[in-house]
């Protein structure tokens, strides 16, 4: 044994036995902004085999403040956030395997890269994708840490397939619209609050030590000095269609997917969706982002340069670019 | 009375981080229209709630001395 | 206004304006450690005006598992905490200003330091220099946030003197013996969770947000799931030699201080501390570091390369280093 | 019944993270003393007490339904 795992070697319920276990371990970051960045570092720290992470977007100037990796350099030189992590990671520890992708996470692109890995770091930043990979962890029975964070709030929540609830159980009967950091802001100690506690469960998997696991669900308030536990035990449903009886993994059907397609000539984009969205509760939320208008059939907000405009069926026009990233990017940052 | 600790945007558009109502007994639904009825600009759609600190569903009902919380699940990352 | 602060800007406890607050302020860490360098990571991205760095440690081996700023680089280099600190923080924003230091806090070192600070952060080993920092702010009157952090375990208190009670108020009466890193091990979450309660607490008095503050003492365990806070206006005390009536100061007495002297020709480094350590207290735990011997009058521990005697008036003998700075470093991953 | 609440060394030292006592009323003081004579190896000299969140002194009295945590101050950074 080296030195460099000495500290935590020490630490009982870890030893050496739990560093073998940790060193045979493949973790992926599903995201790689603020959670993720911060996630990465701690578990490059802590010297896991392999590390995937995976985030379809590049370094911006308003991303320093909060996101753990990344220099002024990365934002000058737009490097994507995956890149610009690995670079980072590897100085930090030489040893580990990283792999990172720029990619939009979706079924298709996501499942052949969980083959061999044994924890999934929810680190996204929209609903859409984490019930996705909600649907893909049940179905492939793995675990994954939920975490999410806006303002000075932030939630956690670990989900063992055939043990806990899983997010569909929790957000069931729900139409969800999340606030997000780019309508209400976020400070980075809610960052870090939120990534101590995925980072504590994390280690407590790939050691292997269940029972010392939450079990409860976490929401605090930094700001307001709020924290608070929730025994999830009844969330659980029998018809879940994630991890009920007879699941459907609907989210990872073709039609359930959000799909983007780039309207010719228009400098357009349209976003198809399947999740339902309150169009009140859509219009009162904008206002804090933009110029909002709306009408009984959709819903239009000014942001930026852009013009995004909500129907009820599910679909979203992005006007103004003609870049699908671009477009989903505004699209999340809008609708959580 | 009914303790209700509220998260996320719920502060700002209730005006407040905590509630003590003088309701009386009523289930989780009822509270949810009632506190959607006296603050007609919050949203409670989407909102989890915790009975203390046990997850409840709207049909569970609040008694006096019960702590309610509700928490708008937050999507960012 | 440039982009780079727009998020927590937008965050309304802050605002444009308490953005503007935060831009002015000089915030001291003291020490560049674990807590050291997130918490200066924390406030370099939130952009205060002038941040000032002290450690008198260098990069090792076994800080990585935990240290935020530090690559291997700066491990195979042997930087000074402080300086290769200060490198990282310049690359993620070039427009603050940063002082590093790398020296052993006394009083008299820092006290031409904190003239025009604002605010101290605690993320020091050891509580002779807590206490001596804690004499210090009340004599100045500045506020100083501790914390402090081993296993799973933390802890942080925000101290604003003529308002809360002191470190001495607290830890009255009671010989100081905190479990080091060193002896029962960390790890990288426990770290991030103190820096959490740090820096939002950090981030409320630099925007002058003082309603929001915590006023209670944060304890929790990450690994058993423990979050405590504890409510501290009982611990005032009219006759705290420290924030009283009569404050003495004592800490800032040269008989008080801490003094380490070199044995000539022995290898040999002398410790003297006014702080009374119980003897049955410190053999029980040494016994997990090396291997202890005792007697009426002293302690002794096998410890590395190392051979370290404690005896009943304060005294220690370092033998194996003829260096000060190695012999104080011992000295505090033994007795915190 | 007092519940104990053991933070940092003493969870290694008792063998618990939780205690739950049947002792009667007593002072922390007294408390803190059984303890020592309980579970001899643990260092109980330098800890921190509170009484149901609430900073304690050794004379204040522990009732039966109180919450007691034992905190001992840690010290690394």
């Amino acid at each position: 044994m080296t030195d460099r795992y000495s500290r935590q070697e020490l630490f009982k319920p870890i030893g050496k036995h739990g560093q073998q276990k940790m060193e045979a371990k493949h973790v992926l970051i599903l995201g790689c902004g603020a959670l993720g960045s911060a996630n990465a570092e701690g578990l490059a720290r802590a010297g896991i085999r392999k590390l995937t992470i995976i985030d379809r977007d590049y370094v911006e100037q308003s991303n320093l403040q909060r996101q753990q990796l990344f220099t002024e350099q990365d934002w000058l030189e737009q490097i994507p956030k995956a890149v610009a992590a690995k670079t980072r990671l590897q100085a930090i520890n030489s040893t580990i395997k990283i792999e990172a992708y720029v990619l939009d996470a979706s079924y298709a692109s996501l499942e052949p890269l969980l083959k061999d890995v044994d924890l999934v770091i929810d680190a996204t930043d929209n609903f859409d994708t984490r019930l996705m990979m909600n649907d893909l962890m049940q179905k492939l029975e793995k675990p994954w840490i939920f975490g999410s964070c806006v303002g000075s709030t932030g939630m956690s929540y670990t989900i063992l397939p055939n043990v806990t609830p899983c997010l569909q159980c929790i957000l069931d009967a729900t139409p969800i619209s999340g606030a997000t950091c780019d309508s209400v802001g976020i400070i980075y100690p809610t960052v870090q609050m939120v990534v101590a506690h995925q980072q504590a469960e994390a280690l407590k998997l790939l050691v292997e030590d269940f029972q010392a696991l939450r079990t409860k669900m976490v929401t605090f308030d930094l700001w307001n000095n709020y924290y608070h536990t929730m025994n999830m035990e009844r969330a659980k449903k029998n018809e879940c269609p994630s991890c009920g009886e007879n699941p459907t993994y609907r989210y990872l059907d073709y039609e359930n997917q959000t799909k983007t397609e780039i309207l010719c000539g228009r400098n357009t984009v349209q976003i198809r969706n399947k999740r339902h969205v309150s169009m009140v509760e859509l219009a009162k939320r904008l206002t804090s982002v933009g110029k909002v208008k709306q009408n009984d059939f959709l819903v239009s907000v000014e942001y930026d340069s852009y013009r995004v405009v909500f129907f009820q069926d599910g679909r979203a026009l992005i006007h103004g670019t003609n870049s699908i990233d671009a477009a989903k990017k505004i699209y999340y940052q809008l609708t959580g | 009375m009914i303790t209700v600790l509220l998260f996320a945007h719920l502060q700002e558009e209730i005006g407040a981080d905590r509630l003590e109502l003088e309701y009386g007994e009523l289930t989780v639904q009822e509270l949810k229209e009632k506190l959607q009825n006296d603050y007609p600009s919050s949203r409670l759609e989407s909102v989890m709630v915790a009975v203390n600190e046990e997850y409840a569903l709207d049909s569970d009902s609040v008694h006096s001395g019960d702590t309610v919380a509700l928490i708008p699940p937050v999507s960012g990352g």
